[in-house]
């Protein structure tokens, strides 16, 4: 049997896009529920109302709330896990026991399903039983408000954020670390040149297609984050973590808004969509620059 | 009737044409050389009759078959890369032996154990066979892909400019023995360089690509003393050729030259027509003096430097052109730079080109 | 053989002419152990309803499904579900998930219409969304059907609160229960908002359980000030996440003894009134209690950490459900079990009795239903009175919705046994306990905006500026609805 | 004296980490071998007498309360659907995504960076937003609560994840090696298999491991789209919880086992991603 080369290509991609097309149709009946006033538990007011679901969810402060501090989690989020993320990956990278051991011990936090460690973390920062919280009474941080309170509880979630997902990081990190070619490193260290400069202008940027695809599949996550959220605050106190999916699962499940819900959903996807497509322009103007493109 | 037959091809990325309308008959046997400066489509050549690359339109004729559409494991083909392309996670033994391991063969391993054997033998790299690639020096690797290539004794062989990435002294030994390597192997090879020596040393006939296609197919001889263009011409030989727009007479058994208001005459017959054209002659082809004799002309020193075991000379003459000229290392103790010194031509030795086409003019 | 003559004697038992103390001497003479009685029981309850004039086999072969919430009345359904399969010949498959996600899965099945589950459970507030959305059977329809239902059924013999508090007309401001309203759910077990106390604590600090909120805040506030020299952490567990749960409970309770209403209803028209002077005063008051002497990570606080913390010592008292009180003082992994009191609140000085908000987990019947006649067999015998007898004594129904189980020796018995003052507690607060709330469908989405201002007010912001912002919030979104 | 300053910030920033990211984890160890009692103190214990309770009765799927009822614990099960999901859909992910990936990396195709991109797009439809609609159509077609469903929709998780990691990878190896390897003889296949897939396998680990964490830690995909028989352990654990009693060394018990798998995996496939492509001559 033979396959025209042209259409290969197609051939080994075309399954994997098939299977997901699927969900095409469940997205376009949630973009046409947000067109609709379509509240479950109002079936009479149902009806076809164009971008009014829109222009409601603009004009509604709470709405630009939501986006203010769903943005500034994802943002916190992503550089600490970037650099922490890094960082652990540039202390492991060396291989000997330790770092192996580490490597594999240090992703343990991103196999506990979030939603079970959140529930832990609740305990641990528990003010009455918390681990945390009594270790820190020796530094008198003991009423640390933690999630309880506006001004703390961005941190808080940001800390467990931090701390599940830090590892998806330094696993990319660690992997892409390893698989770097040796030659301009043994080029580098037989002209004697200094450390910093050789991650600054090595290291760094044969890494960054690695920095980008992380960053990115974190970016995607970060800014859809729920689980941690919903568990530790609920977007409280008041609505100082008030987060899109919070926002609309609310919308959803509790208030059954479906119409509005899925118009802020739209508007999450069109923001992800606007971020993603930043990065994989970027992504690829740099492997053309460090790869050349190919031939083919 | 020639073995590879190569009729009209062409290929081109976007719109730049890098083989256009490529045309060459290859026999059987025959070390064929690809001679080319860098950028000329010399390993897009080779991808495409490899058939890693496919056709924009010509075909390749082999055996008497068109293999255009052929994938590169039914081309009966083998290549050495210039990067050599080695698996990383092979073992040299697994990667000499790979060919042998194609699903059609069907040897058993032992007469594989043997064949390994044997073609590291003849290349030297028994000994590290048992090693990975990245453990290998530069010229083990290449020994190794080469080994890699003849092993299955495929009816061709493309060798992607195989010196490029050893240094001196392994390129140099390496040219000696390939053509008796390969000679065991009874195989016709085509081989891409950007050395002109290498070509002349190598070549049974050098095709000299640029512009997309082979503009000489010859003998190296032949190719050195008769290119068929300036271009060619200033290929092959280092320092190249020197050229001159001039215009010329003949008259009677000599070619009257003027460049540049310098009148010069050299004495040899030609068939070209009187009037303008370039001028090539070769630093090699250049007596330098400090004796004037007769169409001797007088020059002025500029500066000297050793190249390739000869001295090259810069030299000016009244009217400010520069020739550079080139003469073995004894000869260059002769002059005394600071005398009066004189050049004169190897009558026979000149050649002439097209001002516009820069072909031969004769 | 002594069985027979064991089966007569629970028949007795079965029709209250014996006490179960009696018949638990009897079953030691015969010989036969608690566990081997309880069998024999619930096959003579089966036997008991198998004789009556209704056939029970009707939909023998068909099998139901459920859509079941993680909670012990389940577990003491799934305890006694083989009775009904003997009496009926029928299947039960159940579905069940943890509360925490529950009702999401709920509203995604019901959502899209499939017949998956036949029936379900719920709490009268889903209701307003279900009912409306057309999710749920009107169950008027079985339980006057004398065709569909059990002579022995006896609607009536449910408290006539909870009855009502699971219909509703539909009509925005109408009361549950009022003229027109639709039976959505039946009751299956409730809860009373009163408090729970450690009678340790109290004890060791001199006190007697709160008379009214300023007395429970200023007890709250010496166990709080005085927890560093004592096993306890703080005074008072309420909810305070950032939902709907937060309201009902205890806060909703006290709200209501203050005589204070969550909207005026103008003819069908609403309007907040959680702005009116009476109100911000209650609500300085409750949140001087819970920033003064609440847990110190109150916002994050759902019911099953008010129940941890008072189980585990934490905390001095609870204004919460007072089944979360029983379950927790009956469960002797906790470290204060059975330590706990029980009492019924009256916060507002002024006012004679308890007015306890109820949250009553019910059952209800998919409109999707491709087995409806089959789904009311089950649902007229689980919440029937032999079912919610058994459920009530022998395992952990409580509070059990009948009269008759509460008029019953044995629950009583069991009751005081566990948990002394508890039936104090409920009968106390039972005549004042019902929905409080006004039934509206933006039900879950006034409430929890409520505990959001409630969050913001207990983290510092302006009680009277919150509630106005909170009150025009809410009439913002009864207008875009047409309620306001 | 400067290399020692550097040895000492070097261990500080171990020190650190390990902190950080190991102690809550060790805790949670610590406390699946505790009481409820022993966990809810006001100052911690640090030495109590370990009772395996917690895992006996994970196991069992029944912890009596003496004296006061029997709860019911469908964990096993949910470790078998858990297990069956994510293996299943890491299998179907590798099967589709690997040689996409090989696709997107290695050929310049009419349309393949739009294709690359409509498949990260699945990534981010939130999950919110397609699954009511989702529910309604699977509920339709027969395919609620059925493995094969979830196994499908968790391909919107872990293929665009295993499709732009093992992408970079392939791009990373020299196509030279694959043409040698197809001129020594051997198919497209045969290239492919011997000498892509190997060249690119700590991606491809690396990749894989993430997938299983994903698919084994999705949570809102299974709860609203499969019955109670079909739950993995992220929403099998959450009933844990009962009216009378937060069991923290239950739920701590059951977070341990519910990792073990996963850590097993990743021990397994630690081999491969601190081998790293170390082979040197890789990029071309």
């Amino acid at each position: 049997m033979k396959i025209n080369r042209k259409l290969f290509p197609y051939v080994l991609t075309l399954p994997a896009l098939l299977v997901c097309v699927g969900i095409l149709i469940p997205f376009f009946t949630a973009v046409y529920y947000s067109l609709q006033r379509y509240n479950l538990k109002m079936p009479h007011m149902k009806g076809f109302i164009w971008f009014d679901n829109y222009v409601n969810i603009f004009t509604d402060p709470s709405f630009w709330n939501t986006i203010k501090v769903s943005l500034t989690y994802t943002f916190f989020t992503i550089i600490i896990e970037l650099l922490l993320g890094l960082g652990i990956a540039l202390l492991l990278a060396k291989r000997n026991w330790l770092n192996n051991i580490l490597g594999v011990l240090l992703v343990l936090p991103l196999m506990i399903a979030p939603a079970l460690a959140s529930l832990i973390w609740r305990l641990l920062i528990n003010p009455n039983f918390g681990i945390v919280n009594y270790l820190l009474s020796f530094i008198g941080l003991d009423d640390f408000t933690w999630a309880s309170h506006p001004d703390t509880v961005l941190f808080t979630l940001i800390m467990v954020d931090v701390w599940v997902f830090t590892p998806f990081i330094m696993i990319l990190l660690l992997a892409g670390l390893r698989s770097l070619p040796r030659q301009p490193f043994e080029a580098a260290e037989l002209d004697g040149v200094p450390e910093y400069y050789k991650f600054f202008r090595i290291t760094l940027p044969m890494l960054f297609p690695f920095i980008l695809t992380a960053s990115l599949f974190r970016l995607l996550e970060s800014i859809q984050q729920f689980d941690i959220i919903y568990a530790l605050s609920q977007g409280g106190p008041g609505e100082s973590s008030m987060v899109f999916q919070v926002s609309a699962y609310l919308q959803t499940f509790q208030y059954t808004n479906i119409g509005k819900a899925a118009a802020m959903m739209v508007v999450l996807w069109a923001i992800c969509y606007f971020l993603c497509h930043v990065f994989v322009k970027q992504w690829h103007k740099l492997k053309i620059k460090t790869k050349g493109e190919l031939l083919q | 009737m020639s073995y590879l037959n190569l009729e009209n091809l062409s290929k081109s990325f976007k719109d730049d044409k890098v083989i256009s309308n490529l045309n060459a008959k290859i026999d059987k046997g025959e070390f064929f050389v690809v001679f080319g400066p860098s950028g000329s489509g010399k390993t897009v050549l080779l991808r495409l009759l490899s058939g890693i690359m496919l056709l924009d339109n010509g075909e390749i004729e082999m055996n008497s078959q068109v293999i255009n559409e052929f994938q590169p494991e039914e081309r009966d083909i083998s290549m050495a890369f210039q990067n050599f392309a080695l698996y990383p996670h092979m073992k040299a033994y697994d990667n000499i032996a790979s060919p042998l391991r194609a699903n059609n063969m069907n040897i058993p391993d032992d007469e594989i154990d043997q064949k390994v054997k044997e073609v590291a033998s003849l290349l030297k790299i028994e000994h590290v066979l048992n090693q990975f690639p990245k453990e290998l020096s530069n010229g083990q690797k290449q020994r190794t892909s080469l080994a890699r290539s003849l092993i299955s004794k495929p009816s061709v062989v493309l060798l992607d400019d195989p010196l490029r990435n050893v240094d001196a002294k392994i390129r140099f030994e390496m040219r000696l023995e390939l053509p008796r390597v390969l000679k065991e192997f009874n195989t016709t090879v085509i081989y891409v360089t950007q050395d002109f020596r290498e070509a002349m040393a190598l070549g049974d006939r050098i095709a000299v690509l640029y512009d997309g296609k082979f503009n000489d197919i010859n003998s190296p001889k032949n190719i050195y003393q008769n290119p068929s263009s300036l271009t060619t011409a200033k290929l092959f030989g280092d320092p190249t050729i020197n050229n001159f727009d001039a215009n010329i007479k003949k008259q009677n058994d000599f070619v009257h030259v003027e460049v540049k208001g310098e009148q010069f005459k050299l004495k040899r017959k030609t068939n070209i027509q009187d009037g303008d054209c370039i001028i090539g002659i070769r630093p090699e082809d250049i007596i330098l003096s400090n004796e004037s004799s007769e169409n001797s002309i007088e020059v002025e020193f500029r500066t000297k430097t050793p190249l390739n075991l000869r001295i090259v000379f810069l030299v000016r003459l009244n009217n400010g052109l520069e020739f550079l000229c080139s003469t073995t290392e004894e000869e260059s103790q002769l002059i005394d730079e600071n005398k009066k010194m004189y050049i004169s031509f190897l009558d026979e030795k000149s050649h002439f080109f097209d001002k516009e086409t820069k072909r031969n003019l004769e | 053989m002594s069985h027979s003559k064991m089966k007569s004697a629970i028949d007795t038992f079965l029709k209250g002419q014996m006490s179960r103390r009696d018949l638990l001497i009897k079953a030691g003479r015969y010989g036969i152990g608690f566990a081997a009685l309880t069998k024999l029981m619930g096959m003579q309850v089966t036997s008991a309803l198998a004789a009556q004039d209704f056939d029970w086999k009707k939909h023998s072969g068909t099998t139901i499904k459920l859509l079941m919430n993680k909670h012990p009345y389940m577990d003491s359904m799934i305890a006694e579900l083989d009775n009904f399969k003997a009496l009926t010949g029928m299947n039960v498959e159940y579905d069940i998930f943890a509360e925490d996600v529950y009702f999401d899965k709920v509203t995604a099945a019901l959502s899209s219409g499939s017949s998956e589950y036949d029936a379900f459970m719920t709490g009268a507030y889903m209701t307003w969304t279900y009912g409306p959305a057309g999710w749920c059977a009107d169950l008027n329809d079985f339980i006057q059907d004398s065709n569909k239902t059990n002579p022995s059924y006896n609607w009536n013999d449910v408290v006539g609160n909870l009855r009502d508090a699971c219909s509703w007309s539909g009509v925005a401001g109408d009361a549950p229960g009022a003229a027109g309203s639709k039976q959505w759910c039946m009751p299956w077990g409730f809860e009373l908002n009163s408090v729970t106390y450690n009678q340790r604590y109290f004890e060791k600090a001199g006190m007697k359980p709160p008379g009214d909120l300023v007395e429970m805040t200023d007890q709250a506030e010496y166990f709080t000030k005085n927890a560093g020299s004592n096993e306890w952490s703080y005074g008072i567990g309420t909810r305070g996440s950032r939902s709907w749960a937060t309201i009902h409970p205890g806060f909703m309770s006290a709200y209501a003894n203050y005589g204070l209403t969550d909207f005026e209803n103008n003819g069908g028209k609403l309007k907040a009134a959680m702005n009116s002077q009476a109100s911000k005063d209650f609500h300085k008051q409750w949140v001087k209690m819970i920033s003064s002497s609440g847990p110190a990570n109150w916002s994050g606080y759902t019911w099953y950490e008010v129940g941890n913390d008072i189980g585990a010592g934490a905390s001095a008292m609870i204004f919460d459900a007072d089944i979360l009180g029983y379950f927790f003082n009956g469960n002797p992994d906790n470290k204060e079990a059975g330590n706990f009191g029980f009492h019924g609140f009256t916060p507002n000085p002024s006012a004679s009795a308890p007015t306890p908000n109820v949250w009553i987990w019910s059952l209800a019947m998919s409109n999707f239903s491709k087995k409806k006649d089959a789904a009311w067999y089950w649902m007229q015998w689980c919440n029937g009175p032999e079912n919610a007898m058994a459920g009530g004594v022998k395992h952990n129904q409580v509070n059990p919705v009948r009269e008759s189980v509460w008029a019953s020796g044995d629950f009583d018995d069991k009751i005081r046994g566990t948990s002394p003052g508890y039936m104090e507690q409920y009968n106390s607060s039972i005549d004042g306990s019902k929905i409080h709330f006004t039934a509206q469908p933006l039900f879950f989405e006034t409430t929890t905006e409520w505990a959001a201002a409630l969050q913001e007010m207990q983290t510092g912001s302006n009680v009277d500026e919150t509630l106005d912002k909170l009150a025009s919030k809410i009439d913002r979104m009864m207008k875009d609805v047409g309620l306001a | 004296m400067k290399f020692n300053i550097w040895f000492l910030l070097k261990i500080l920033a171990y020190i650190a980490i390990i902190m950080f990211f190991l102690f809550p984890i060790a805790w949670i160890f610590n406390m699946s071998f505790m009481t409820n009692d022993e966990i809810l103190r006001k100052v911690p214990v640090l030495f109590y007498e370990p009772t395996f309770k917690n895992y006996i009765g994970l196991w069992e799927g029944e912890i009596a309360i003496e004296g006061f009822a029997t709860m019911y614990v469908f964990f096993k099960q949910n470790l078998i659907n858990s297990a069956i999901l994510s293996v299943g859909s890491v299998s179907v992910t590798l099967l589709l995504g690997v040689p996409a990936a090989y696709a997107f990396a290695r050929y310049k195709f009419k349309g393949g960076e739009d294709i690359a991109f409509t498949l990260l797009s699945f990534r981010f439809a939130p999950a919110l937003l397609i699954i009511l609609p989702l529910n309604l159509y699977f509920s339709k077609i027969g395919l609620y609560d059925s493995y094969f469903a979830l196994i499908w929709v968790y391909q919107l998780i872990t293929l665009p994840l295993l499709l732009w990691i093992v992408r970079g990878y392939f791009e990373d190896i020299s196509p030279d090696i694959e043409y040698a390897y197809r001129l020594d003889g051997h198919s497209w296949f045969q290239s492919f298999w011997r000498i892509s897939i190997p060249l690119a396998k700590p991606g491809i680990a690396a990749a894989s491991l993430l997938c299983f964490i994903y698919a084994w830690n999705n949570f809102v995909f299974a709860l609203i789209l499969g019955s109670s028989q079909i739950q993995p352990v992220t929403v099998g654990a959450l009933a844990f919880i009962t009216a009378s009693a937060i069991p923290y060394g239950l739920i701590a018990c059951g977070i341990v086992v519910s990792v073990l798998p996963t850590l097993i995996l990743a021990l397994f496939i630690q081999k491969y991603l601190v081998q790293g492509l170390s082979l040197g001559a890789i990029k071309g």
